[in-house]
């Protein structure tokens, strides 16, 4: 059953392959494919998750055994994600239905391949692969409303994406040469043990930072601000919510599997939470909406690449649940904040031109913030749990300040929504209903999926379990030919 | 084990949510609400006898998660608060529901407001573990800040001031929390106090400080105290007289189940600060005196009465701590006692200056004076109230503060003794502040036809002030849900009667003192009216100052800078060094995040890049 | 005085790269999974081109992502260029009579190169990435010496369209026939002959004319050439 | 003898390399970057790596600085020579 997921990366492929030339006889329907496509991918996936069960399952590419050829590994984690990412997918998909640009849907649907690939893949090069799919699908995406802004904002990305990979490249390229393996379970045998030097660290640390620039790890998230105040809003919403998360899932896969040492963990913690203060501080002065939820968002994923970097089954967790609780809730702020793209000052008075979006706004900033019992404050508690089981006060001490600062900015935004005075007619703005159903729908789950908390919480356990056994991965992947060639290094 | 489930009051709050979020705007809701509120209170009065006995009311509520079961029951101390919750609702509903609500525009968010306000109290009364405790806490935050942000401007401001001071709290509470469970793993009351001392002594401390930051930042303890006057006087009246009546309390409430439940006061007494400077107990002890006299000579500077008013509420929390503190059956009774008594009188306190507000469209005490001939019943429940403020007989703020003193004088702490007279004296001097400016002396010519307020307002002010005399008569009512209180939590407890407490050394009966009281009045007037009433009538206007001749039409009014001697004395010790510290904090972050925003705004962002993989890359060469 | 300082770290970057890499002897790496590939890649895949063996066979999955990224790159291209002004068009230069001339008598040549570049990858190196790109040059050597010589947009848009297809097809055959995805299937055939390794050269079929199409369409697009 | 050619080969790449960050004029970076993909050709070949030789060669040294130019004449940068108008290739049509 597993081996179907492989559709996953194929399928849109081939749709993005054909559409240019279905979309000539099939003009504005040609966007309803792609719907109809995710559609089916998340039939997939509901179909293949129990039959995954509790073991982990791999998928052999070409039929070669691991390490020889790619594999896709699949587990709880990476269908959760893929889950998530079909489902946010699904919601964003920009079924317009005029001024159609085919070459949109079709760079969607790369991007979405992209993103599978990365998510599923066991193989570092395949990883790599993939990743640069969808950065490249993600360059075009973030020029496409074609505006100066835009552009150079989309440079900016490129720029600083490009070089990122070149680093992730390089690191690869070390690890090559000093193992002759790229298949992440060969590598897991290998590398922790016999690579526990300069090599080692140098190609942890060119990886974590190549994949940190999409993960919004902090000196390399330049790009977060700017791109996501210019680009389309849609397209802002899968970067910010779901391209963010599967970077932060690579590394975690790299730090559990590949770099299981202390000195990666404190390297990643101290960027992560200087990403948390930076971000945090940078939000606080922004002075419109969008650049402020971009910072926000970095500061969020500073805070689930802290958690990851506990390396504890708790941090994993806790990183997951974070991670998903900000890949639910930043789309949907994003589409609510799409239409007050100036200053926040014009926002003075919005709770009356569009009661309900404020509202929502409201209380998913008020989740983002972590306030009970909303499902944010859930994930920051285990966040907080594991970074105490570890006994990182200090860390605690500064993410909790840092949230203060958030709730500084976050009041200030409320108060003015709800701002009683009258604000001149052309400066009003209003939230409009047009992006409202994928936000209704992603509030619907996360705050419905408060109800099923304690479920929730179980799964998340079994899957971080998972996560963290290194075994099972290693015997998954290669099976019987276990332990090639260790005695060469 | 109950009589009554809680789930019937839940079910009523809901309700009662339901009908001011929907029907808010009519003019009979205010009416419907007041007596939800009382049948609220009602169902709570009549289980009251199995709370007393040490059960408890429980919900059907609940919750499991992270192996935690979260659920709610409400014991004799969360009922005793919660009657007192429902009284300042109820009461500050009633004051709403007449006439003042046509005034009031937004009279809808208020209601609203309001009941969320009481269900989330309710929700923290009735708490039975940290993780509930915490979750009701941050609720009870955001909907104060609702209700302080309701009239905009100024009180916005206030509320803004206030969410980020109750942030600050809120993480500190959770920050202690975590590390409880990190310690104990687990959230429940009784467990932690059974996995206590598994804490390391520093640990101990830590989480003992950051509980008093957090639950003190709610009650305004000091240095966190800047926030609530402006937050507590710039709403409207009910709002003002809930607020200041139990708002605040809730911190200390906690506090009290925290300090006295879970760590035990014991605890408290055997932690040191470091370098062994000073007793934690003692430690918070004097913070509580700072609170208590700070806050009110703050108070004594005001010239608008309702910053005066709620100035006072912090230094009388001030009052409950240092009671609740002494670790002492008198004083813990007295502390507690002192929450009922402040509620009920600053209630009416509020009712009394926002009447005179509601008339004269001014609280400012420099542009008032002589309205005691217009508005009787505000003058008398002011009068009634802040004999009860400055804790003097007959009224029940006697009662509780002097068991206070006396707890203390037990306890062997005379300069904390000191330090609570010197607070009691600035109450009486502000207090007597407060009514002179506003009802004595001349009545000014623009409030010449000024009339009383409408009986909807006047009678829930007339109710509590006879709740502050009756208490005051017996307290007893009120010691005997203490004791229960005090047997529950299982420290020691006081030997009461209705009419007071027996000390052993000695014993105070209030229906004694004031039968006394009123018997040499009644002799007193018996006298005088015998005597022939050799009184001559005067007027208002009847007036002579300084050898200066005074026209009816010029209305002399003693208001001005009060107290010009003693101001001259202490007004260097007013140094707003805390106002500086906030506006320094405030720059630092407004600089931080400057120079943060300005890192991701700035053009070379590729060598960022490099410089950090020629770092990190050195580092690992280093390593 | 930027770049001053990049010139600085880069130098930086280079010293500190070469400070680990030193230790790295050229051609002595474990190369663990190499050597097992050396020993059976001719048995699985019946290609006398290891790397082509690799390209196809062990890492298909890898081809196929790098041809959906020049895909992707090509159409973000397109969307860019695509949304400028439209109305003015800038005419390309025509080149001297020289290179008109040697484009034409070229042309053949490099077609015919690049043929044989892609159906001879799986023995000789080379194959249909490399021999794509040769014949994206041919067909773009001709435009650029007469701008008279459009490539159809159309034309390379179907022929790269079904090119991807097909390579995907290929996959998914053999995903229906044995259930996994990309394995080479068809006979193996004669070792070293031209119709040997099974579908592996069918595949680099499509991958030439998919990496051709897409880098003369993404060419054509970016010299406006078409109308 | 492989050594030296490597050597030759490597230096310059590297001063091609440098020359890119160093030059003004478009068509001069354009040429030395050519020459970087010249040098990395000369490389794989010495490497024995005919594959990506053949690679780079077509797509490193032809198609990129075709790519690079023609955008560049997109967007009208494209000059060879700025004193001369006559050489600016994207207006000599006009």
């Amino acid at each position: 059953m597993q081996d179907s997921l492989i559709l996953l990366v194929v399928l849109p492929l081939l749709l993005a392959f054909l559409l240019p030339v279905i979309a000539r006889y099939l003009g504005n329907l040609s966007g309803l494919t792609g719907s109809l496509l995710l559609l089916f991918n998340i039939l997939l996936l509901a179909n293949a998750w129990n039959s995954v069960g509790y073991s982990p399952k791999v998928i052999l590419l070409g039929g070669f055994a691991a390490p020889l050829g790619i594999v896709f590994y699949i587990d709880k984690l990476n269908m959760l994600f893929a889950i998530l990412t079909t489902i946010i997918a699904l919601l964003l998909w920009p079924c317009r239905t005029h001024n159609t640009d085919v070459r949109e849907y079709v760079l969607w649907l790369l991007l979405l391949a992209g993103c599978y690939g990365v998510i599923l893949s066991g193989d570092l090069f395949n990883i790599y692969v993939f990743y640069e799919l969808l950065a490249v699908a993600s360059y075009g995406l973030v020029t496409l409303p074609a505006t100066g802004a835009s552009y150079i904002a989309g440079f900016r990305y490129l720029m600083i994406s490009a070089l990122g990979s070149a680093f992730a490249l390089l690191g690869i390229a070390l690890i090559y040469s000093f193992t002759g393996s790229v298949n992440i379970a060969h590598l897991a045998q290998i590398i922790p043990d016999h690579l526990h030097h300069i090599w080692g660290y140098s190609a942890a640390l060119l990886l974590i930072i190549g994949f940190g620039v999409k993960a919004e790890l902090f000196p390399v998230n330049f790009w977060v601000a700017e791109v996501y105040s210019h680009a389309d809003k849609r397209v802002t919403a899968l970067l910010a919510g779901v391209v963010s998360k599967i970077a932060v899932l690579i590394i975690l896969r790299f730090i559990i599997l590949l770099f299981p040492w202390q000195d990666i963990f404190n390297f990643l913690l101290l960027l992560g939470i200087i990403g948390v203060i930076v971000g945090e501080f940078a939000a606080f002065y922004a002075q419109d909406l969008l650049r402020l939820l971009a910072f926000s968002s970095i500061a969020q994923s500073g805070l689930v690449i802290i958690a990851f970097a506990c390396a504890t089954e708790a941090g994993i967790m806790a990183g997951i649940a974070l991670a998903i609780h900000h890949l639910l809730l930043k789309p949907a702020l994003f589409l609510l904040a799409s239409h007050c793209d100036r200053s926040i000052n014009d926002l003075a008075g919005l709770a009356k031109s569009s009661p309900w979006a404020s509202a929502l706004f409201v209380i998913l900033a008020l989740s983002l913030l972590g306030v009970p019992p909303l499902p944010g404050f859930w994930a920051k508690l285990l966040l907080l749990q594991s970074l105490m089981a570890e006994q990182y006060l200090l860390l605690l001490v500064l993410v909790l300040l840092a949230t203060i600062v958030e709730a500084a900015y976050l009041f200030r935004l409320f108060m003015l929504f709800y701002q009683r005075q009258e604000m001149p007619e052309q400066k009003r703005i209003t939230i409009q209903g047009q992006e409202l159903y994928p936000v209704i729908t992603l509030s619907g789950i996360l705050l419905l999926g408060l109800f099923f908390l304690p479920l929730f919480m179980d799964s998340l356990r079994e899957i971080a379990m998972q996560t963290s056994n290194i075994e099972a991965y290693i015997n998954t992947v290669l099976g019987k030919v276990q332990h090639i060639g260790e005695g060469n290094i | 084990m109950s009589v009554l489930d809680l789930d019937h009051v839940f079910f009523l709050l809901i309700v009662n949510i339901g009908i001011a979020v929907l029907w808010g705007n009519r003019p009979f809701v205010g009416k419907i609400l007041t007596l939800l509120y009382i049948l609220e209170g009602l169902s709570i009065l009549t289980s009251y006898h199995v709370l007393l006995s040490g059960a408890v009311l429980s919900s059907s509520l609940t919750f499991t998660v992270m192996q935690q079961t979260v659920q709610w029951q409400l014991g004799v101390s969360g009922g005793f608060f919660a009657l007192i919750t429902f009284m300042a609702a109820g009461l500050a509903t009633w004051f709403s529901s007449g006439v003042w609500a046509r005034s009031y525009a937004p009279i809808r968010l208020l209601h609203s407001y309001m009941a969320l306000n009481v269900a989330a109290m309710l929700l923290l009364l009735a708490s039975n573990d940290f993780l509930g405790l915490f979750i009701a806490w941050e609720l009870v935050s955001l909907v104060s800040f609702l209700i302080i942000a309701i009239n905009g401007g100024r009180s916005a401001k206030a509320a803004y001031s206030y969410i980020l001071y109750a942030f600050l709290g809120a993480m500190a509470i959770l920050l202690a929390l975590i590390i409880i469970w990190n310690a104990t793993n687990s959230f429940s009351y009784v467990e932690v106090r059974h996995h206590w001392s598994t804490m390391s002594v520093n640990r101990q401390l830590i989480v003992v400080l950051l509980l008093i930051t957090g639950f003190g930042i709610k009650m305004a303890i000091l240095p966190f105290h800047r926030w609530q006057a402006p937050a507590y006087a710039y709403v409207p009246a009910p709002v003002a007289a809930f607020l200041g009546a139990i708002s605040s309390r809730m911190g200390l409430f906690a506090l009290f189940i925290v300090l006295l439940q879970v760590v035990g006061i014991d605890v408290i007494q055997t932690l040191w600060l470091p370098f062994e400077i000073i007793n934690m107990q003692t430690f918070l002890l004097w913070l509580a005196a700072l609170t208590l006299i700070i806050p009110t000579f703050i108070a004594l500077r005001q010239t608008d009465a309702r910053l005066l008013l709620a100035w006072h509420g912090i230094g009388q929390g001030g009052f409950m701590l240092l009671g609740i503190l002494s670790a002492n059956a008198l004083g813990t009774a007295g502390g507690i006692m002192h929450v009922f008594n402040h509620a009920s009188y600053q209630a009416a306190l509020f009712f009394a200056v926002f009447s005179v507000s509601y008339r004269t469209g001014t609280a400012d005490l420099d542009r008032l004076g002589g309205l005691v001939t217009r508005m009787p019943i505000s003058f008398t429940v002011m009068l009634v109230g802040i004999i009860g403020l400055a804790g003097l007989p007959p009224m029940n703020g006697f009662v509780s503060k002097w068991l206070i003193y006396k707890a203390l004088l037990d306890e062997g702490m005379p300069l904390l003794f000191l330090a609570a007279v010197i607070g009691t004296l600035g109450t009486i001097l502000s207090v007597y502040k407060l009514i002179h400016n506003t009802f004595l002396g001349q009545l000014r010519l623009e409030h010449e036809n000024i009339k009383e307020v409408p009986w909807s307002m006047s009678i829930p002010m007339m109710i509590l002030a006879s709740i502050v005399f009756i208490t005051g008569y017996f307290p007893g009512l009120l010691l005997e849900s203490i004791a229960a209180m005090q047997s529950t939590l299982g420290i020691s407890v006081v030997d009461y009667h209705l009419g007071g407490v027996n000390t052993g050394k000695g014993n105070l009966n209030m229906i004694v003192v004031v039968s006394t009281m009123l018997m040499a009045i009644g002799m007193g007037a018996l006298i005088f009216f015998v005597l022939g009433n050799p009184r001559k009538q005067v007027t208002q206007w009847d007036n002579y100052a300084g050898g200066h001749f005074l026209t009816s039409d010029m209305r002399y009014q003693y208001s001005h800078n009060f107290y010009p001697g003693l101001m001259r004395v202490i007004s260097p010790l007013y140094r707003n060094t805390i106002f500086w510290l906030e506006s320094a904090i405030v720059s630092t972050v407004q600089f931080m995040a400057h120079i943060s925003y300005a890192l991701f705004m700035q053009a070379n962002y590729l060598l960022y890049l490099i410089l950090l993989v020629v770092i990190s890359l050195l580092w690992v060469l280093a390593v | 005085m930027q770049r001053w300082t990049t010139i600085l770290f880069l130098t930086g970057l280079s010293i500190v790269l070469f400070a680990i890499i030193t230790p790295l002897v050229l051609g002595q790496s474990p190369m663990l999974v190499g050597k097992l590939i050396n020993a059976s890649a001719v048995n699985d895949t019946g290609a006398a081109n290891l790397v082509t063996a690799v390209v196809l066979a062990y890492r298909g999955l890898d081809t196929l992502g790098e041809l959906a990224i020049l895909f992707t790159a090509a159409t973000a291209i397109g969307i860019i260029l695509g949304t400028t002004d439209k109305t003015q068009t800038t005419s390309s230069p025509t080149a001297g009579f020289i290179v008109a001339t040697a484009a034409k008598v070229l042309f053949p040549l490099l077609l015919v190169f690049a043929l044989y570049i892609i159906l001879h990858g799986h023995l000789t190196p080379g194959g249909g990435f490399q021999g794509g790109a040769v014949l994206a040059a041919a067909f773009f050597l001709l435009t650029l010496a007469d701008s008279g010589n459009n490539i159809k947009h159309k034309v390379t848009q179907v022929i790269e369209a079904l090119a991807g297809t097909a390579f995907i097809v290929l996959g998914l055959v053999s995903f229906a026939l044995q259930g996994v995805f990309l394995q080479p299937w068809l006979d193996k055939g004669e070792l070293g002959s031209l119709f040997s390794a099974g579908s592996l050269p069918l595949l680099y079929l499509a991958l030439g004319l998919k990496v051709g199409a897409e880098l003369a369409n993404l060419l054509s697009s970016l010299a406006n050439v078409e109308k | 003898m492989n050594i030296i050619i490597l050597v030759i080969t490597v230096s310059m790449l590297v001063i091609a390399a440098f020359y890119v960050v160093w030059a003004d004029s478009f068509f001069t970076v354009l040429a030395a970057s050519s020459m970087v993909s010249v040098g990395l050709v000369l490389l794989f070949v010495l490497l024995r790596a005919p594959d990506v030789a053949l690679t780079e060669a077509v797509v490193g040294v032809a198609l990129t600085g075709v790519i690079y130019a023609l955008t560049l004449a997109k967007i009208d940068l494209w000059k060879i020579n700025d004193n001369d108008d006559n050489n600016d290739v994207s207006q000599s049509k006009q």
